[in-house]
């Protein structure tokens, strides 16, 4: 029964696929898997929009929406109707054919992702032995998407913003990269189901997460504020600062087209949420081993809930970082950690089991932190403002 | 014809494309991505070999292709440094009103 | 010769010819990115998983960019009045004629002594790994330097000469 | 087969000899840090050199407990720990370690007297500028002493070797702005690489003959039955055999480092160095590492000897050793330099164990080298305390009545003075000189090496009261008043003189505790044996003899105070006798007419050919060229330069139509490359195809 509950997607989709001739089987469940996949994410997203709207407004004490439906829990589909039906405007001297082509390239890319991530036991699309490999190869083609919307719009801030964003994600792919290798450094492979099954093993009752260890845990951290910038999220969001930019590389877009962007961007953060539950909070599996008995599936996705509970949260609480602020802070900080986990991951690796690595691994990344951290404040000169005026 | 010759085909024909492009276009960033295009073919070139040919397990082409993805992408940055130095300096990247040796 | 090889290199070869032919640069830019994954997939064709992400990964996710943020920082998506070929377009066309005359003038005469199909090679990313850090370690190390040289040269080629750009705006 | 057995780390090595090679290497790397220190690291220097030989002599009583708790439970130990070093071909030279009773307890005694000489140097070169200097090199040279002592191969016992010659040469040349003492320094690096080179033919030879050259290798080792055996059947040259050759060619390099004659040379010279150096370099290890080679290669020398016969080898190591052991004797008597009489008496007691080892094997020579690198170490210190509190002076005859001024030294000197005599009963050099003359008095071949070391012993007897009665008796005849020296000086030689005494009781014939160590037989304690009516006898000759001499040298010289510029008391009795002992019976002076004359002779002849000969060749050649050259410039002036003003006009015009390819155009450039690709693959498949 637990098994049955476990796995019921899989034997529900196997019961499906048992219908038709066995030539057909295999790219049938191909398919079905992809439009679960495409129908599921879609849903979540927009429950999240109305989660995320209520949650800030707790924040910032306010009701949020509350009008349509019961608590305003049907504002999404309102909202949906909404943009579908709006006017689709394309500017007179944009780039049509970049211009349309940039939101189906973005949102493509972005959904790609979740071809390698496994959602629970045997709940992967394709177990590919490069997994981490395909995901970082999608995620890096989806900044071509945004040059794209930000450069066919011809308008200076749509471009402005498009430049901010792929600059921001390239500096930060470095750090989300570096850390996720450290995770690949301890496993010994790429692939994202050999990398959950790695950690879905517990010693008296906890799980072997990595992020209880003291490189997954540094690792984890750099992995979020990677992850926080990569996504554009809130206070890492400059490309999409309503006070400067207007909105972004968006600006120019209207109706459904706006609506995939919104889209895809909320779908990059649920894959992204979703790799890091996957290299660093153990995946499908339970946080103790008495709970092994709970579907795998409903692990996975509390996980990435809580993650995605935590973006909002930071959205509410942080203010934005000022552009140079941002770059000094991946490369003079996040970089020089993520390099030294590197060290210390290996170093992890080649001490053997024991208490000694746990105090020198702790001992060197605290220092590392305490040290880089005490530079960087003390480069902060705060003084009084001063205010620069446009000539 | 065989898989191999028409890998082969397709990366000559892409070489020549690349080879082409670097020598007809003006723009100095064209003639590199024609630069890059000719690199690509070589890697396809590569690829294509270490499938067909007898010893894949010893890696030999695939562990070509993958260096010099690394070296054509330091490549592309130093060239496109270059680009943008020679834009502020001679505010073109008209290769040919670049025909002078003396800056 | 499978349905699938010819469209990848139908893909590929347009990507590349787009590339080379288009008038605007950011499309030119665009199109290279179009024939990097027909490329990319030419890979997957042939077995080559781990290359082929990592073309996607660097080619796409890194050199397409740079291009792009290249042609944004010299003005280069204005198309230019005075045309896009340079004057001796027609040497080079040839020339380039040539070189695929010859380049597929080989490939067919030795097409007979080539191999035909052969098994899929069995090769997981871990045995890259190994050979990579194993066999191949020095020239690991080498591409290392070599990077790192690259990215320091890329970075003290292109800083902005703050002093002298000055000096010039006030003349 | 033997690879297997010598990369992998043998079973039966227990932990301590694993780490064996730590006891040379902590040294060395000292040596090598403070070697980096600059001359202000004075403390840090200091604290190096003492902390990592403390560090030794901890290792080595682990080591040498080791070894006893073995030989106390009946296991005679002998555990080593070999490597590969360089393979050739098939065959490989392998290095290795050692650890059995024999290099326990030279490890110890090595690293002890060493320490304490240290920290005696502490104080003696307090004033010294270069003291960093200085303890790196002591730190160098107890290094490669301690990796002399381990050795299992004899290859890295050569390397050891050649680095303690080095240091050698280094710290008798410390003051090398003295030209007495760069003079000495080079002295003793010529001599003892005289009998290295032959030192190393024997390597050579061993390694041609046996393919190995360690000593012990489970079977393997050049120094095992199987190797012996090879050797013994292998003849050479003058009726011996191959073991007896490389045997004799091991015992000349040994003979170069222990100064026996006629390489002894050097040694007295060696005394231009500082004190300490003396003490530890030139009395207590360095010159005592020919006698261990001997002890280690032992089995080789005596390979193919019946029981109680002896062989060829054995037999030049004993009349080599007596005879140093006399004739050093004889000249110690005649000098007047405080650490000259001691230097040679240090060849003659070397004499004797090399005359020991010759006929009473390796417990009765390494016995006698232990004691005597105590209370030979006790003395040198001892005339160090005494030169530095008398201002730097060396003459004995300079000095006097320091009893009262330096009583502390006094006694201390005393009781080496008195364990070099082999002072009856409580001493320990009694014991161990008493060892070799039992050895002489059993010995099958001949009677007079007991003559000779006899009287050997009446003459030490006899030159140390001399000395003894100069020094601290009578009084003072030198300038500035003596003083006593600093405490960091007299510990050191408390420690010795109490071990100058006690070391005696280890191998007593009564308790031959030594000697069962070496041997790895049990030690049975039985008085009765001393009641012997053979051994009792020479038990009484040995005492009358020390007594005889003492007393005649004390008729000669006790309680007089003679001026320092007035003949000896010795010379005025026998003047021609003491012209030949003063003058150290001419061997140096024989040496600078014979040797050195003839290398000064060829040298001239060499000279004049290169001057001559070759010089007027090369000179010939020379204007030969010359004549040719200025025909050539009147051609090149004429001839040549008008067709090259030519040539240079075409190359002008030439390279002014190439750079018309030269246009600045990358394009053109890579379209020139592009179309040569394309000629050169065609060429290539064009050509491929006929």
């Amino acid at each position: 029964m637990i098994d049955t509950c476990d796995q019921i997607f899989v034997l529900l989709q196997h019961w499906l696929v048992s219908f038709l001739p066995a030539a057909w089987q295999t790219a049938a469940g191909v398919l079905l898997s992809v439009a679960a996949i495409v129908c599921l994410f879609p849903a979540l997203f927009a429950l999240t929009t109305v989660f995320e709207r209520k949650g800030l407004a707790r924040i910032q004490n306010r009701l949020g929406p509350n009008r349509v439906g019961p608590f305003g829990f049907f504002q999404p589909i309102a909202d949906g109707i909404k943009s579908l039906t709006k006017e689709d405007i394309v500017p007179l001297s944009a780039d049509a054919a970049v211009h349309f082509l940039a939101p189906v390239l973005l949102v493509v890319t972005v959904f790609m992702g979740f071809a390698v991530l496994p959602m629970g036991r045997n709940m992967v699309l394709v177990d590919l032995d490069a997994g981490l490999l395909f995901y970082f190869a999608m995620g890096a083609s989806s900044e071509l998407a945004v040059f794209m919307a930000g450069w066919s719009s011809r308008n200076k801030y749509s471009l402005l913003g498009a430049m901010r964003a792929v600059a921001q994600m390239i500096s930060y792919e470095v750090p989300l990269l570096l850390s996720s290798v450290v995770v690949v450094m301890i496993t010994g492979s790429l692939s994202l189901t050999k990398i959950v099954e790695a950690q879905n093993h517990y010693t008296w009752g906890l799980p072997h997460w990595y992020i209880f260890t003291p490189w997954g845990f540094a690792g984890f951290l750099m992995y979020a504020i990677a992850t926080t910038a990569e996504t554009n999220r809130s206070p890492f969001d400059l490309p999409e600062g309503e006070s400067e930019l207007v909105a972004g590389y968006h600006t120019e877009y209207s109706g459904f087209k706006f609506a995939l962007f919104f889209l895809g961007e909320y779908v990059a953060m649920f894959s992204i949420s979703g790799l890091g539950t996957t290299l660093f909070l153990g995946g499908w599996s339970a946080p103790f081993s008495f709970l092994t008995w709970v579907p795998s599936w409903i692990w996975f996705f509390s996980k990435l809930m809580l993650s995605i509970f935590v973006f909002i949260w930071m959205r509410g609480t942080l203010p934005r970082l000022r552009q140079d602020q941002l770059m000094n802070f991946a490369w003079k900080f996040v970089l020089p950690m993520c390099l030294l986990n590197l060290m210390v991951a290996g170093l992890w690796r080649f001490m053997g089991d024991g208490w000694l690595r746990w105090v020198v691994c702790s001992a060197i990344l605290l220092l590392a932190y305490v040290g880089l951290g005490l530079g960087e404040m003390r480069r902060q000169r705060l003084g009084p403002r001063s205010y620069r005026y446009a000539e | 014809m065989t898989p191999l010759a028409g890998y082969l085909l397709v990366a000559a024909l892409l070489f020549s494309i690349g080879l082409a492009g670097a020598l007809t276009r003006r723009n100095a960033i064209l003639v590199l991505i024609g630069i890059e295009l000719m690199l690509n073919a070589a890697n396809l070139n590569l690829i294509a070999f270490w499938r067909y040919g007898p010893h894949p397990e010893a890696l030999t082409g695939m562990m070509f292709a993958i260096f010099s993805i690394a070296v054509a992408a330091a490549e592309a940055a130093v060239g496109l440094g270059l680009v943008i130095q020679i834009h502020r300096h001679a505010k073109t990247t008209d290769l040919d009103q670049m025909n002078r040796m003396k800056g | 010769m499978s349905i699938v090889f010819y469209i990848l290199a139908a893909l590929t070869v347009a990507g590349g010819l787009a590339a080379m032919l288009l008038r605007n640069t950011v499309h030119c830019a665009l199109a290279l990115t179009v024939a990097f994954a027909g490329l990319a997939l030419l890979f997957l064709n042939l077995d080559a998983q781990f290359a082929g992400f990592a073309q996607i990964l660097v080619y796409i996710g890194a050199v397409a960019i740079l291009v792009v943020f290249a042609i944004l920082l010299t003005r280069g998506s204005e198309t230019p009045k005075e045309g896009v070929y340079s004057r001796s377009w027609l040497a080079g066309l040839a020339i380039a004629a040539a070189v695929f005359a010859v380049l597929g003038w080989a490939v067919l005469q030795s097409a007979r002594v080539l191999p035909h199909e052969t098994a899929v090679p069995a090769v997981t990313v871990q045995q890259i790994g190994v050979a990579l850090v194993g066999r191949y370690v020095l020239p690991l190390e080498i591409v290392a330097v070599l990077l790192t040289s690259a990215l320091i040269g890329a970075v003290i080629i292109a800083i902005h000469e703050k002093v002298g750009h000055e000096k010039e705006e006030h003349k | 087969m033997q690879e297997a057995i010598s990369i992998a780390p043998q079973l039966s090595a227990s932990p301590i000899t694993e780490i064996l090679w730590l006891i040379p290497a902590v040294p060395v790397v000292a040596a090598g840090l403070s070697a980096l220190l600059k001359q202000a690291g004075r403390k840090t220097a200091a604290t190096l050199a003492i902390g990592s030989l403390s560090f030794s002599l901890l290792l080595s009583l682990v080591a040498f407990v080791h070894v006893l708790s073995g030989w106390m439970a009946g296991i005679s130990t002998r555990e080593v720990v070999n490597f590969t070093w360089i393979q050739f071909g098939t065959s490989n030279v392998d290095l290795g370690w050692v650890l059995d009773p024999l290099s326990a307890i030279m490890l110890v005694m090595v690293s002890f007297v060493g320490l304490l000489i240290f920290i005696y140097s502490t104080g003696y070169m307090e004033h010294d500028e270069n003291y960093t200097r200085f303890f790196c090199f002591m730190s160098l040279f107890a290094g490669a002493m301690l990796g002399v002592v381990i050795a299992n191969s004899l290859l890295l016992l050569f390397m050891c070797w050649e680095i303690v010659g080095l240091t050698s040469y280094l710290l008798i040349g410390f003051w090398y702005q003295k030209p007495s003492a760069a003079a000495a320094a080079k002295k003793a690096f010529l001599t003892t690489r005289v009998g290295d080179i032959f030192f190393l033919l024997g390597i050579v030879w061993l390694f041609a003959q046996t393919g190995t050259l360690l000593f012990y290798n489970h079977g393997a080792g050049s120094l095992e039955s199987a190797s012996l055996f090879m050797l013994l059947t292998q003849p050479a040259t003058l009726g011996l055999t191959a073991a007896g050759a490389i045997g004799l060619l091991i015992f000349a390099g040994a003979a170069g480092k222990s100064g026996q004659f006629p390489l002894h040379v050097w040694l007295p010279d060696a005394m231009e160095g500082p004190t300490p150096v003396s003490a530890l370099i030139h009395a207590a290890t360095m010159v005592a590492a020919g006698v261990y080679l001997i002890a280690r290669v032992y089995p080789l020398m005596a390979a193919g000897a019946l029981a109680g016969g002896t062989t060829t080898a054995l037999t030049v190591v004993t009349w080599v050793g007596a005879f140093t052991a006399v004739f050093a004797a004889l000249i110690a008597v005649a000098q007047n330099d405080i650490k000259r009489i001691l230097a040679y008496s240090t060849v003659s007691q070397l004499g004797y164990m090399m005359a020991g080892l010759g006929m009473g094997g390796v417990a009765v020579g390494i016995f006698h080298l232990i004691t005597h690198a105590f209370f030979k170490a006790l003395l040198f210190l001892g005339a160090g305390s005494v030169i530095h509190g008398c201002n730097e002076e060396q003459n004995v005859r300079r000095m006097g009545g320091l009893k009262s001024d330096m009583p502390l030294t006094f006694l201390t000197y005393a009781i080496g003075m008195l364990a070099l005599c082999g002072f009856p009963l409580l001493f320990s050099g009694f014991w161990s000189k008493d060892g070799i003359l039992e050895a002489a008095q059993h010995w099958s071949v001949a009677k007079a090496p007991l003559y000779m070391l006899v009287f050997g012993a009446l003459l030490t007897a006899f030159y140390m009261t001399r000395q003894v009665a100069y020094v601290f008796f009578g009084h003072w005849r030198g300038g500035k008043p003596a003083h006593e020296s600093p405490s960091v000086m007299l510990v050191p030689l408390g420690i010795l003189s109490f071990f100058a005494v006690v070391l005696g009781f280890i191998g007593t014939p009564a308790w031959p505790w030594f000697r069962a160590f070496l041997n790895g037989k049990v030690a049975e304690f039985d008085l009765n044996v001393l009641m012997e009516r053979e051994l009792l006898t020479l038990m009484g000759i040995s005492t009358l003899v020390v007594f005889v001499g003492i007393g005649v040298a004390w008729s000669f010289y006790g309680d007089r105070t003679p001026k320092p510029t007035a003949p000896d008391a010795l010379e005025k009795t026998m003047p021609i006798a003491w012209g030949w002992l003063s003058h150290k019976f001419f061997v140096d002076e024989f040496y600078g007419m014979t040797v050195i004359a003839f290398y000064g002779w060829w040298g001239r002849v060499s000279d004049w050919l290169d001057r001559r000969v070759w010089g007027g060749t090369v000179a010939g050649v020379a204007w030969t060229f010359a004549l040719c050259a200025r025909l050539n410039r009147f051609l090149d002036t004429n001839v040549v330069d008008g067709s090259f003003d030519k040539g240079c006009e075409e190359l002008n015009v030439g390279g002014g139509l190439l750079s018309q390819v030269q246009t600045g155009r990358v394009q053109t450039y890579l379209r020139i490359l592009a179309f040569a690709v394309v000629a050169l693959a065609a060429i290539l498949i064009w050509s491929s195809r006929a």
